[in-house]
């Protein structure tokens, strides 16, 4: 093989890349063939892109207003050819109101995302390497939150910043980060007294350093993991809020508050619920497959051996 | 399926947080109690502005209106099989004041105080109860108080001997607790029923009181299942787990009506839901606003989907069938008209505004449709949704705009609401008399000083106008937009016969029901 | 010196993302009672070699051979039980590494019972006396002490020893270690390897002995086979491995430091291309 | 002069473990000092305390005449630099070559990191074409070189050596210890060794101590091997051992 | 030469009390900081919610002057460093105080809903490790098949469906359409009269009474939620035995039991279980926790008159004594199946035991 141009896959694929870029690629596309050989990864991947895509284009998706219904003609009408999913109790479009309601699955996924898991991840990785009397605080702090009851906490935020779903996802976000950083803690106990982590050190640089740059990265693999794996979990939370009535303010098109409202009519008109119960389990489905891919792709130790 | 000589209801009964007739004041014990205490007169369900004998067998009204005297019935005897004599009557009347609890007001706004109780609720002899009132009122308003469950009659013997000792204070005098301890889940009544147990958010179980001294109830006992969700009392109503269903929503209710097994009954309530309007926020206190909104609900849609059966569409603020209850329904869905008032407030391209809602239905979805329907006439409503204690603590401090909810009456006397709706001795923050009115800021010293008089109108046709004339003036300038009253429905298994709702909670009789 | 083990042109390969890999590229040798050393650098297939014989191959893995056959039996068509039956029980195999192949949650002496009453039927305290013996045999001082220790308990001297006293008490006919010392200290080492050659001595066992260290199998075998890349590149009698003749080996040989010889730098070992044919 | 490593009584104690006894150890600049011990014997504790990630309860180190405290100061890790025993466990496992050489660079704040990445590259006989691998595309000897580059890019004087090739084949041992004596020739560093292999610290050490149970057994120069001319039986049993496997009659 | 004979008996007998010793002392501060935590944080919560406390005794309609007295009454006037000392005084000396919703004193109610929601959990966590154990194995062992992707599809939607939805589908299917099994609540009324609770438990109590037509009943009761709730720890378990049975079956001492010629059946159930087993005992009692934290949800939908309704109904109405008292509940549940985890591993992973 001399001087024949390398087909792309070949170029992703060399063990001697000739930039950061290329070994970057190289290893996203490594990454990416490990997680494509998952078929079922495959398909959560395509459910997670549909629903970005259908929050994207909500407007242009959706039949009718998720918000107008015309409460004394088109209460609670089955699936027909005007409204695809039938109608709720307001006389709204069922499917319009799922349509919409993806933004606010995706705000809440993100947002819980973007908050629990780095303070988990920050409050593990502190606590993992520092430890002695650091380690023990963060780690009783962590133990406290573990401890108490998470629907009270919740409820208890919810109650005291107002409801809405702003302050849901916040409620359910500082509920949801000691698990991360008990993970994060785990994962650093393990490295931290590695030779790489000790050379590092040799090296001269300072312990925020080694924790930011060097176990941070090391530890977001099986956090970005755990996180979509329970990414059912904050939708469901967020449901069961709404449920008590704490969750997104009406008229949102909260899946969950959706659910909760549609219950009552479960055994008449069962599309009501139904209908976003099932939104609910594909999209968390979809995460839920995700994560599985990404822990096999991710996990170099039993994923490449 | 359910024994045959008891009657299994399930209901949300959570609202239950003592059985002591001088200290409850909710729903769910209203029942309870009215089942298993009797007073000195009761409420006749079959014609709801007259009262009936309970304890007493017959009552005079002195001429001045300021002296009533109770003449009890002979050899009555307690559950406890203790004797009921006028000296247990004094006894409850006194207790209820010193203990001054939430319902007391009842009796103490006849001039009660903890120092005088003793001498104006007095009893002449065994059987002779004398009570002094310190107004000429309507005597139909004196007896109509009585029959709340606050009036129950006591046995003060077996009370006196669970009283539990106080230290006493500034705000209590008192050494004792007047069995108030005991009394939060112990029973010394003389009802059909006794309550035999009570077990929060569980079950409350009534039994057979062998000692009553009227009609004994066909059933040895009737057990109330804490059950929570209207869809799961139909499931168990039709599976036969239980004989009555109490919190069925209009598609369960509907539902039920159409099964061949079950049957429905239902009944009007002294229970009024409203959105009231805060006059402290400057938009809605101008009165075009305040009729704009009133014509901004859709009462047609909301009558027939979301209230279907549990409700009657009702602009007036007292419940049909109380003295002086005016039947007029003026407003309609009409936003042109709306529209009309709102340019004429200055409002044309509308306004935004929030409304706090109790986590409950049928509230949420009129309030939604509310949102719905005043948002065609340029009215941005945000809702704030709440569970039921935290909406109510913004509402009680006037720290909303909106607020939808419910008003029941305390007692079967048109002053009750009347006087909630339409009086404000006291527009100020700290405003000791915090009616609903007060909560709206709704400042109206005409009006108040007009139900102050209805209630000294001792002639009861007089004092009926009285009563229409104000409902009108509400229709026609109050920040309150009426919308239903509440109908209680009940669906029964086909084999439960005689059961029927009263207009009021503590009239809900379960004595006569029958099992067939 | 009758022949136990045929193995001839031996293939095993593994189906990667980024194509076949090769382990093991048609190996051919026969062994009897004897000490037979495979010797070879890392990844040159010798691991493999002994798996596939013991029939412990990865799932995804292609294994093929002209021929392989155990004393008569033809392993490549038994079924999974009959290979079942043989292991542990006539042909046995020591792992390398004694912390990570013993089983954590379980005391050495049920672990040694355990191979017992798999392929035996003896009872209880039967199977426990002679678990002892065997302990006793590979020379551990205790063997009642040790018996009841879990691995983490002992040196990794001790937990080697357990391994052999495991996969040998059942009284195999053919014994595979797979560098059996390579994680223990030079002066553990010997131990063990003397305990090996008492037992290919006393018992008449067949032993392959697997090794990447040259000097240690020249003089422990009676045979060296040195493999490259899946391919034997060299069968010789131990005692000539000073003359070996492929330049794989002398390089091999040569490009150790020794102690006394000044040799800077050290020669070391040009890899030629040809070597993989 | 000033020796490079002066080592007095030191003691180091995990939980209530002695891993090392008050072992005293001088090594002079530009020497290179072996030591040799059987497992757990101290060797890598000794290097490790030196490094500073070792807790050391008494005694004291001096480096270049300095005595070092307990916090070490990035001074420091530009003069003292170590190389572990694991080539697999000592780089990053999700940083390329490149990145891991650029760290020292950074945190130590170097200008022209190109050039200097280039040149420790070239150094370990590792061309450009490794720069941008990660390290689990690296062959053990390619990775130790690795290590070895990462070392020597804050041009440390003094080098600690973990059993740099006891995880390595024989053929690629050789090349990793030919490297070795190549820098420390060029830059004319001081080395301490450790290895449990007598003929890898011999051919690589003018001195070295036999270390057993966290003590000092004997001290001996590399030729005293050679001619057996030591005074201890430990010392002795370690090289009949070495020696391979000896069949008895 | 082993490592443990380096020491001699007397250290180690030594060093085995230490550390004894120091475990307990680092558990009795663990503990108590835990608890003060918890009692801080319920406490500053109670102070936050945006709920009158004195609306849940006195009711809506309530005149005002009720209102003021009965806030002083309940000490709600004081201020609330002195409103926490009163409260960390009571519980320290183990009086939680009276719920003002029930009206009890809270431990009395917390001894009739906890046992209920513990039974509850029990139940669902036996029948999810009872199934989720084996399906994860499965799992594990014929990794990749059709049998793999069926467990965790079937693992999956137990973690996306929402268990109010599930409960009344459940209860509709199973309750009402086939009848076959009982309804809501925890016994039919029925038993009102002759079934007398014990302990709480009333599996365990009818079983000591011998009322063998009660034990029926509460039985049939009880399956339907504990299905639901076994269903969700089965999800949970199932997913994380597959993981760490593939963890242990990629071990070296794997490939050694196999050298060893032991059948299939006992290197998985053997072995490799015995070794993930380690780890499943703190997912299990984890997963444990969770439910003994009481699904509100659940809860609701049964009629079930557990801890998690309690603690939710008291929240909701500012009934800080009976939130506080669920709340310590709780974290003491916590603390003990933390501890009660951390034992069996201990017992169940040699490597970490105190010899
Ligand atoms: N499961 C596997 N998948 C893919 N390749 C494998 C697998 N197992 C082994 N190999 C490859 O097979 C080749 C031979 O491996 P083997 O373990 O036999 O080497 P070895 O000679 O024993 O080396 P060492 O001395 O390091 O133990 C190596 O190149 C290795 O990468
Ligand atoms: N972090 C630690 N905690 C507790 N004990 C330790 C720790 N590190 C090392 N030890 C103990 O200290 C002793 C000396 O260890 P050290 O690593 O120095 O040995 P070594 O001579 O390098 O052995 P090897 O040749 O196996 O590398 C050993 O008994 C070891 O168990
Ligand atoms: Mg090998
Ligand atoms: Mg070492
Ligand atoms: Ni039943």
């Amino acid at each position: 093989m001399s001087d024949t141009t390398m087909t792309r896959r070949e170029w992703l694929l060399t063990d001697r890349p000739q930039s950061r870029l290329q070994a970057r690629l190289g290893r996203a596309y490594v990454t990416w063939r490990r997680f494509t050989a998952n078929r079922l990864a495959a398909i959560g991947l395509g459910i997670i892109l549909l629903l970005l895509f259908v929050a994207a284009f909500a407007p242009l998706l959706a039949p009718h207003s998720p918000y107008i219904g015309d409460l004394k003609n088109a209460r609670l009408l089955p699936a027909s050819s005007t409204y695809w999913l039938g109608t709720d109790d307001q006389g709204r479009d069922i499917l319009s109101r799922l349509i919409y309601g993806s933004r606010l699955t995706l705000q809440v996924i993100v947002l819980v995302a973007i908050i629990a898991a780095p303070i988990g991840l920050l409050v593990g990785t502190a606590a993992g390497y520092a430890g002695g009397w650091i380690d023990a605080v963060l780690m009783r702090i962590t133990d406290i939150f573990l401890a108490f009851p998470k629907l009270v906490l919740a409820l208890a935020f919810v109650a005291a910043l107002g409801p809405g779903i702003e302050n849901a996802i916040i409620a359910i976000a500082l509920t949801s980060w000691p698990p991360y950083a008990r993970i994060a803690r785990a994962e650093t106990l393990t490295v931290r007294n590695s030779d790489y982590i000790a050379a590092v050190k040799l090296m001269g640089a300072s312990p925020m350093r080694i924790v930011l740059r060097h176990i941070m990265p090391l530890c977001i693999s099986s956090l970005i993991v755990r996180v979509t794996l329970d990414m059912a979990g904050i939708i469901l939370t967020a449901a069961g809020l709404g449920f008590l009535g704490l969750g997104a303010q009406p008229p949102l098109p909260e899946w969950g508050a959706m659910i909760a409202s549609g219950r009552r009519f479960i055994l008449d008109q069962w599309w009501v619920a139904a209908a976003p119960g099932a939104a609910i389990l594909i999209v968390s489905l979809g995460f839920n497959l995700l994560g599985d891919g990404l822990r096999d792709a991710l996990d170099t130790r039993s994923g490449g051996q | 399926a359910t024994p045959a000589d008891t009657l299994v209801q399930a209901w949300a009964i959570d609202d239950t947080i003592t059985l002591d007739p001088a200290e409850s004041f909710e729903l769910s014990p209203a029942e309870f109690l009215g089942n298993a205490y009797d007073m000195l007169v009761r409420l006749d369900i079959n014609d709801t502005t007259k009262v009936r004998p309970g304890v007493a067998e017959s009552w005079t009204v002195s001429d001045d209106g300021l002296t009533y005297t109770f003449k009890l019935k002979s050899g009555l005897k307690f559950a406890s099989g203790n004797p009921i004599t006028a000296k247990d009557v004094a006894w409850s009347f006194e207790r209820v004041v010193k203990l001054d609890k939430s319902p007391a007001f009842i009796l103490t706004q006849f001039g009660l105080t903890k120092d005088n109780v003793t001498e104006k609720a007095k009893a002449a002899d065994d059987s002779t109860f004398v009570f002094t009132v310190d107004k000429s009122y309507a005597p139909s308003f004196v007896l109509n108080c009585l029959t709340a469950t606050v009036g129950a009659v006591m046995d003060s013997k077996l009370v006196l001997e669970h009283v539990a000792p106080v230290t006493p204070t500034d705000e209590y005098k008192f050494d004792n607790d007047f069995g108030n301890g005991w009394l939060k889940t112990g029973y010394a009544g003389s009802g059909p029923f006794k309550i035999r147990d009570w077990r929060a958010n569980e079950i409350l179980v009534l039994e057979r009181n062998d000692n009553y001294y009227g009609d004994k109830p066909a059933l040895a006992r009737v057990i109330y299942r804490h059950v929570k969700e209207s869809a799961t009392q139909r499931l168990m109503l039709e599976a036969g787990d239980i004989d009555v269903a109490r919190n069925l929503e209009p598609g369960d209710l509907e539902a039920i009506s159409k099964n061949a097994e079950l049957a429905t009954t239902s009944a009007p309530k002294g229970t009024v839901y409203y959105i009231s309007l805060n006059q402290k926020n400057p938009n809605l206190a101008k009165p075009e606003v305040r009729q704009a909104l009133k014509y901004l609900v859709d009462y047609d849609a909301i009558g027939s989907t979301l209230i279907k059966g549990i409700g009657e569409i009702r602009q007036t603020y007292q419940a049909k069938g109380v003295l002086g209850a005016l039947d007029s329904n003026p407003f309609t869905f009409d936003v042109a008209k709306a529209k009309e008032l709102l340019e004429k407030a200055g409002l044309k391209d509308g306004f935004s505004v929030t409304m706090d809602v109790r986590n409950t239905q049928p509230v949420t979805g009129i309030a939604e449709s509310f949102q719905q329907t005043v948002g065609q006439a340029g009215v941005k409503v945000e809702i704030i949704p709440g569970d039921g204690k935290q909406t109510l603590t913004k509402y009680r401090a006037r720290n909303h705009d909106m607020y939808i909810g419910q008003w029941g009456m305390d007692y079967w006397d048109p002053n009750s609401n009347a006087e909630t709706f339409t009086s404000n001795p006291n527009n100020a923050d700290d405003g000791t008399v915090k009616t609903l009115a007060w909560r709206n800021a709704w400042d109206v010293p005409e009006l108040t000083e007009k139900t102050k008089a209805a209630l000294l109108e001792r002639d009861n046709d007089k004092r009926a106008t009285m009563y229409k004339e104000l409902q009108q003036a509400a229709l026609d300038t109050s920040p309150f937009v009426l919308i239903f009253q509440q109908t209680e429905v009940a669906g029964l298994r086909g084999n439960v016969k005689n059961y029927k709702l009263g207009p009021n909670f503590d009239s809900n009789f379960v004595a006569p029901v029958t099992k067939e | 010196m009758s022949t136990l083990l045929h193995v001839e042109n031996l293939r095993v390969s593994f189906p990667t993302r980024t194509g076949v890999v090769e382990a093991v590229r048609g190996v051919s040798f026969a062994l009897g009672q004897e000490r037979l050393g495979i010797v070879g650098e890392s990844g040159s297939g010798k691991s493999q070699t002994g798996r596939a014989i013991m029939g412990l191959t990865p799932q995804q893995a292609e294994i093929g051979a002209r021929r392989l056959e155990f004393s008569g039996i033809d392993l490549l068509k038994a079924s999974v039980s009959e290979r079942r039956a043989l292991r542990g029980n006539r042909i046995a195999m020591i792992l390398q590494d004694p912390k990570y192949s013993l089983d954590p949650v379980m005391t050495i002496g049920r672990q040694i019972v355990e191979t017992l009453r798999t392929h035996e039927k003896v009872s209880k305290s039967a199977a426990r006396e002679r678990a002892l013996d065997m302990l006793a045999a590979v020379q551990i001082r205790d063997p009642k002490r040790v018996y009841d220790l879990y691995p983490h308990e002992v040196s990794g001297g001790m937990g080697q020893r357990a391994m052999i006293a495991m996969m040998l008490i059942a009284g195999p006919e053919l014994l595979i270690a797979d560098e059996p010392t390579s994680a223990l200290d030079v002066t553990v080492q010997l131990d063990i390897l003397r305990i090996l050659d008492r037992l290919v001595i006393d018992r008449g066992m067949g032993l392959i002995f697997i090794s990447h260290d040259l000097r240690l199998v020249s003089t422990f075998c009676d045979r060296v086979i040195v493999m490259y890349a899946g391919k034997i590149v060299e069968e010789l009698k131990a005692s000539e491995l000073s003359q070996a003749k492929h330049p794989y080996t002398q390089g091999l040989l040569n490009c150790m430091p020794k102690i006394g010889a000044d040799r800077h730098p050290l020669p070391v070992l040009d890899r030629k291309p040809e070597w993989l044919l | 002069m000033t020796p490079a490593l002066s080592i007095d009584k030191l003691r180091v104690v995990y939980d209530d473990f002695v891993a090392l006894k008050d072992v005293s150890v001088t090594v002079a600049q530009g020497e290179s000092f072996g030591l040799v011990g059987e497992s757990g014997s101290g060797k890598s504790t000794l290097l490790r305390a030196v490094a500073g990630i070792a807790p050391v309860s008494s005694g004291t180190i001096d480096v270049s005449g300095k005595r070092l405290g307990k916090l070490r100061d990035k001074e420091f890790y530009r003069q003292v630099q170590m190389v572990f025993q694991d080539p697999y466990g000592s780089l990053h496992p999700r940083q390329t070559v490149d990145r891991l050489l650029l760290e020292p660079l950074d945190i130590h704040g170097f200008g022209d990191t190109e050039k200097r990445i280039q040149r420790a590259l070239d150094e370990v006989g590792l061309g450009s074409g490794f720069r941008f691998r990660y390290s689990h595309q690296l062959s053990g000897g390619q990775r130790q070189r690795v290590a070895i580059a990462r070392a020597l890019i804050l041009e440390p004087s003094i080098l600690l050596l973990d059993e740099p090739t006891s995880a390595l084949d024989a053929s690629v041992q050789a090349e990793v210890l030919n490297l070795l004596e190549q820098v420390r020739r060029d830059r004319k560093l001081t080395f301490v060794m450790v290895s449990h292999d007598l003929g890898v610290i011999t051919h690589m050490c003018e001195r070295l101590m036999v270390m057993q149970g966290g003590q000092e057994v004997e001290r001996l120069q590399a030729g005293d091997l050679a001619t057996r001319n030591v005074a201890q039986d430990y010392t002795r049993n370690l090289l009949v051992a070495s020696e391979g496997f000896v069949r008895d009659a | 030469m082993s490592t443990a004979d380096t020491q001699t008996p007397a250290r180690r007998a030594n060093r085995r009390a230490s550390t004894i010793l120091k475990a307990v002392a680092s558990f009795a501060v663990i503990v108590g900081t835990t608890y003060l935590g918890l009692l801080a944080v319920t406490f500053f919560i109670g102070r936050v919610v945006p709920i009158d406390p004195v609306l849940a005794i006195v009711g809506d309609r309530a005149p005002a002057h009720v209102v003021e007295r009965t806030r002083e009454q309940m000490g709600f006037n004081l201020p609330y460093y002195q409103q926490f000392y009163l409260y960390v005084k009571g519980v320290l000396s183990g009086d939680f105080g009276t719920s003002v919703l029930t009206t009890n004193p809270v431990m009395s109610d917390i001894r009739r809903v906890f046992p209920a929601t513990m039974e509850l959990a029990t139940v669902g966590t036996i029948i999810g490790a009872a199934l989720g154990i084996p399906l994860g194995v499965l799992a594990a062992v014929k990794r990749g098949s059709l049998a793999d992707q069926v467990v965790r599809i079937i693992g999956l939607i137990g973690y996306s469906v929402p268990i109010f939805w599930l409960g009344l589908l459940a209860l509709l299917v199973f309750y009402a359409r086939l009848g076959w099994t009982a309804g809501p609540g925890r016994i039919d009324v029925v038993f009102e009269y002759t079934f007398t609770p014990i302990t709480g438990f009333y599996l365990l109590d009818a079983m000591l009474n011998r009322d063998w037509a009660a034990f029926k009943d509460i039985f049939a009761h009880i399956i339907l939620p504990a299905s639901l709730l076994g269903y969700f720890s089965l999800a949970y378990i199932s997913r994380m035995t597959r993981s760490f049975m593939l963890n242990e079956l990629s071990q070296e001492y794997i490939a050694a039991a196999r050298a060893k010629g032991l059948s299939e059946t006992r290197i998985i159930w053997g072995h490799a279980l015995r070794n993930a087993a380690v780890p499943l005992v703190t997912v299990i009692a984890l997963s444990y926790a969770g439910l003994l934290e009481g699904s509100v949800l659940t809860e609701t939908v049964f009629a079930w008159p557990g801890l998690g309704l309690y603690i939710t109904n008291s929240l909701q109405n500012a009934d800080m004594n009976a939130v506080l008292g669920g709340t310590i509940i709780i974290g003491s549940v916590f603390i003990a199946l933390n501890l009660l985890s951390d034992l069996l591993y201990r017992l169940l992973d040699p490597r970490t035991r105190i010899r």
